[in-house]
């Protein structure tokens, strides 16, 4: 089941020059049931030329206190709007949306994000150890301040980090990190989130050593529900919705 | 209780809304947000008698209140139609019309005469004018002889509600318009989308895997309204407006232009409940209005 | 330092930004906000053969991110045109256009060769393509005789450089872009506004007085650009490109899809600086690609 | 001389349902010299779908805090987007524009304000006091909570007032109350803006008196700076622009 609902926004909090985490409250209504990997559609409000809904993934949830979290890197005109919205203000979404990333079968996983694709692994990571299975990452960004939200990841888990300037952890890419350059990795499960030509290097990396390999697309969307068939991907049963087969695929399954 | 009711020649719909083709799926991806029973009809996606891929991505990009597409009729074609999606939908109790494409003439007819078997289509929504695919589609809905040619070819084997669907990318609409109506359509829908392109000036390379594509939104909506206008004065049979519709006021000014019903596209997209929402907002008006019947509007444009 | 100098055939430009006729008056009027002198040139108001007064109020109505217009070419005509307005205007160290307009072949002809005559004046730009009049403009603009007959004839009498600014309400620009080459243009310019309508739903009426009017604005930019790219891909002449430019990256994007220069027009009343903040952003542009000439953008569009 | 400029929006302050007054501060730059009558070009900040500028009156000028003030009905789009602006943000202005009010030959003067019409006329009847002219008001609305900003026309002069509903003061239009109904009215110069039928009828009473009628007019503008020619008006020499020969212009050159 989809919903559609307004969310109060208490908070908006800079993570740095081009990160923010809103955090949205239910009011008036119970949230609903949510997977790791999901995202929401979310509108704009009071825009000029942002026109369609901005897909963002679930970056956390808190039955709890009835919250849910977004990571937004400010890029263009949409997730800059986001970023300069009010606390107080309401922000309108279209949630649950998309199959999410499912459990291993075994416990030794790997989580890689790079850029805006580390937002749905802190839920994941959170669900992960729900199950019993201790989620550890590995997170990829140009420089030091790139890294953001480590101290929510690392409540989860161990977290090593790779910057391009090598300013913070390993220099290079995710895939320079030295626990993906053994020859014998020692997990068995990796999910990734990040741009396409990262995902990638990884799946390779998965092939090659037999490891299963969950992604997360980051397709453009015009409506996120199935109806427009803009977000399409190459599978091997052809071209497949981002929104509603996806995000997260099994990477064998791609044809990318 | 205002009437809200009209008749697109032999189809009786509760209410004016439909939703416009490829842009609600088979309706069953809005079925969380709204009753689909509500509605006045739904147009399901465009159909080809064999399946297609559609294009690559990406085939969209946001653009000034509007949106380019370039899906390329992606569809399982009309046998998997029949047999796997029609059983699911056919139980909603509103106007299902199948939106039917193809690239030659025969194409059209051999699909739309396997549609004309299901008991609960009522109608189809020719589909002239799509310029996301390059083997034809359009190109029939750019010249009055093609128009014309593919609407009568289809009249011969489709017994039912034939609405055939303009292209707004012509120099003179009302001409391609009267074709159409002599080739034996019961009515008219219009506006498909108007040929565009959007260009990344990072990368130079065009958006869209296919360069140009299609434009809809409110941004194109003037340029709807002037051509349901336009045909609503040139032809006899009823017209059905689209092009930018985002609420009631929208569809209130197409109406008066001419439009007997009206179709909601792209706004869905931004509000899955938008079609509800604009017939409460229509039958406020009336009642705000003092108008008894919806059909009061129709073309009630006041030009003196 | 970037050169941001371009030639249009004869006409050289200190840069590629020029103003839409009938949005920017004489180029006085923005005086107070922008030294005009930094403009790459301005195409001032239509000017037709003999003083009109335009349509009646109201002339224009706002829409989703555009707008549209019926000025319906209210000007001074040539005549006083020459003796009040160009003194004052032919001091401005940059390229002064004048757009022609005419309901007849013979108005054109007359008005051109006045113009001929003007030595600060090293264009005009022919306008085929106004949809507010109804005694002409837009039917030479739509048909390829016609749109060749007017060139040709104005041709014949004018002896410095030939804009012609064609219609986007066609079939086939590409097609009317040769007529209109073959013609003797020396180069050509579009978009002209797109054929749009308002409807007041209040009163039931239309907004503007003609009933339908002109669309521009950022809603149109999508259908502009890909004009101008099937339109440079068809002719030998350079192009200039406009509908909707409201920023550097709108103008790199159509000088990437093949026009030499660009115009903005609507984006004017917004901002009545953007022509100057669009010449800084194409010089930034260019520093950070690290590209010398904004002549290595022209048609750089990657297809491949 | 026509300026372009960010003024500090330091209150806005809702008079009634539909009724607002934004008092913006010039920062940075000085008050250039305005006269009442004169409009400015507003940008309505972050509202899609509102492209263009609004033209409004300026309603009041104070130059040694070095503000102005809008008052501003909220009728659509634009207006109502402007209400909703938060105090502190920015408002971008092209002024001052259009052809003033000017001075009346002798001091016995009318001041006729329908709906948002009164806004030029604070500024007008404050710029009359200092040159030596007792402003006199007539303001007309459609019931006792339409008045509005009432004790700031007062501190200024006398105000008569009517209503439709007859909530307050005369039942009726302007043109019913007992200061107009006189067939030997006590004032010579009529100063006007409200609809064009309620300025069309004071027009014509003013011809059969005798008496001198500056009439405002609020035509639709796009540019407002004299470049578009969308706002016109007939008059005794053809169509002119509204925007600079106006928006004030004596009823007798009108052809309305
Ligand atoms: C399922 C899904 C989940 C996502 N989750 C997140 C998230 O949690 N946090 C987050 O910050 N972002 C996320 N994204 C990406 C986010 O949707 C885009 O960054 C956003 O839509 C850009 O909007 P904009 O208006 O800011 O940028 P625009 O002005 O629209 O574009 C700016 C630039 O970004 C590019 N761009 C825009 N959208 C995308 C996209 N989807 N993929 C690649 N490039 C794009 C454009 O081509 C352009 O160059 C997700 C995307 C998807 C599909
Ligand atoms: C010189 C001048 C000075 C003005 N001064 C003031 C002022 O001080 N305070 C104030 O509140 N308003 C003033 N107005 C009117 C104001 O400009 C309009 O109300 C405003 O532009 C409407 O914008 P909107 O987006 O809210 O309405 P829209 O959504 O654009 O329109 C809402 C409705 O109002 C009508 N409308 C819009 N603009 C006008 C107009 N100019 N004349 C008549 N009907 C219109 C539309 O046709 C529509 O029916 C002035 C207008 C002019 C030309
Ligand atoms: C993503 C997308 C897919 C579309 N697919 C079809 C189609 O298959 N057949 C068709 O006739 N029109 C198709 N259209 C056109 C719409 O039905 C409609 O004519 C157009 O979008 C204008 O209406 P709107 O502005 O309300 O969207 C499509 C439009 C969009 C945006
Ligand atoms: C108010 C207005 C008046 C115009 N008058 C003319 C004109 O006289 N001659 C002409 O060729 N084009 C005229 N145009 C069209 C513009 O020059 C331009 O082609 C069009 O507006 C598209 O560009 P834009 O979207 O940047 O405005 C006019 C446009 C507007 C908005
Ligand atoms: S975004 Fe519309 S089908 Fe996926
Ligand atoms: S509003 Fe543009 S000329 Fe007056």
């Amino acid at each position: 089941m989809k919903y559609i609902h307004d969310f109060r926004i208490v908070s908006n909090q800079r993570q740095n020059y081009e990160y923010i985490v809103l955090t949205l409250r239910a009011e008036g209504f119970e949230l609903p049931e949510m997977l790791p990997g999901q995202f929401a559609e979310v509108r704009v409000p009071n825009e000029s030329s942002v026109y369609l809904r901005r897909p963002l993934s679930i970056h956390d949830v808190d039955y709890e206190r009835q919250e849910i979290k977004l990571l937004i890197q400010e890029v263009g005109k949409g997730t800059k709007g986001l970023g300069s919205l009010p606390e107080g203000s309401l922000l309108n979404l279209i949630y649950p949306l998309g199959k999410p990333y499912t459990l291993p079968e075994s416990n030794e996983v790997l989580l890689i994000g790079g850029g805006c694709g580390v937002a749905p692994l802190l839920f994941l990571g959170r669900y992960l150890k729900n199950h019993g299975i201790q989620p550890r990452y590995l997170i990829g960004a140009r420089n030091a301040e790139g890294l953001v939200r480590l101290e929510a990841y690392r409540e989860l888990g161990e977290v090593n980090v790779t910057t391009e300037d090598g300013s913070v952890g390993t220099k290079g890419y995710v895939i320079h990190h030295p626990v993906m350059r053994t020859e014998t990795p020692d997990f068995r499960h990796i999910y990734t989130c990040g741009p396409d030509p990262m995902m990638k290097v990884i799946a390779k990396y998965a092939d090659r050593h037999g490891l299963s390999c969950q992604v997360s697309l980051e397709n453009l969307m015009a409506c996120g529900i199935g109806a427009c068939l803009c977000c399409v991907t190459k599978t091997k049963d052809g071209n497949k919705c981002v929104c509603t087969e996806g995000p997260v695929f099994d990477s064998k399954y791609l044809q990318w | 209780m205002v009437d809200l009711s009209v008749e697109i020649g032999s189809l009786k719909l509760k209410n004016p809304v439909l939703t416009a083709s490829g842009t609600y799926g088979y309706g069953r991806e809005y079925e969380d947000f709204v009753n689909i029973d509500d509605l006045g009809g739904i147009v399901v996606k465009g159909t080809t008698l064999k399946p297609r891929e559609g294009n690559d991505y990406p085939r969209m990009a946001e653009t000034p209140m509007g949106m380019l597409n370039a899906v390329g009729l992606q569809n399982v074609g009309v046998d998997r139609f029949i047999s796997e999606i029609y059983p699911k939908i056919r139980k909603y109790n509103t106007s299902i019309l199948v939106n039917v494409s193809g690239s030659t003439i025969d194409d059209y007819v051999e699909t739309a005469s396997k549609i004309n078997d299901l008991d609960d289509i009522p109608g189809i929504e020719l589909n002239i004018s799509c310029p996301n695919v390059k083997e034809g589609g359009m190109a029939f809905g750019v010249s009055c002889a093609s128009a014309e040619a593919v609407t009568t070819a289809v009249r011969k084997v489709y017994s039912k509600h034939l609405m055939v669907k303009l292209s707004p990318n012509v120099t003179d609409i009302a001409e391609i318009a009267r074709s159409v109506e002599s080739g034996g359509a019961d009515s008219l829908s219009l506006i498909n989308t108007l040929l565009g392109m959007a260009i990344d000036a990072k990368t130079r390379r065009p958006v869209l895997s296919t360069i140009t594509g299609g434009l809809s939104g409110p941004a194109v909506k003037p340029v709807a309204l002037r051509m349901v206008w336009q045909v609503a004065c040139a032809v006899k049979v009823p017209v059905v407006g689209m092009g930018g519709i985002s609420n009631a006021t929208d569809a209130i000014e197409f109406m008066l232009a001419g439009a007997t019903a009206i179709q909601i596209g792209t706004a869905n997209f931004v509000d899955p409940q938008v079609t509800v929402k604009v017939i409460e907002g229509v039958k406020n008006y009336l009642e705000e209005n003092n108008i008894a019947s919806i059909r009061e509007l129709i073309g009630a444009l006041r030009c003196d």
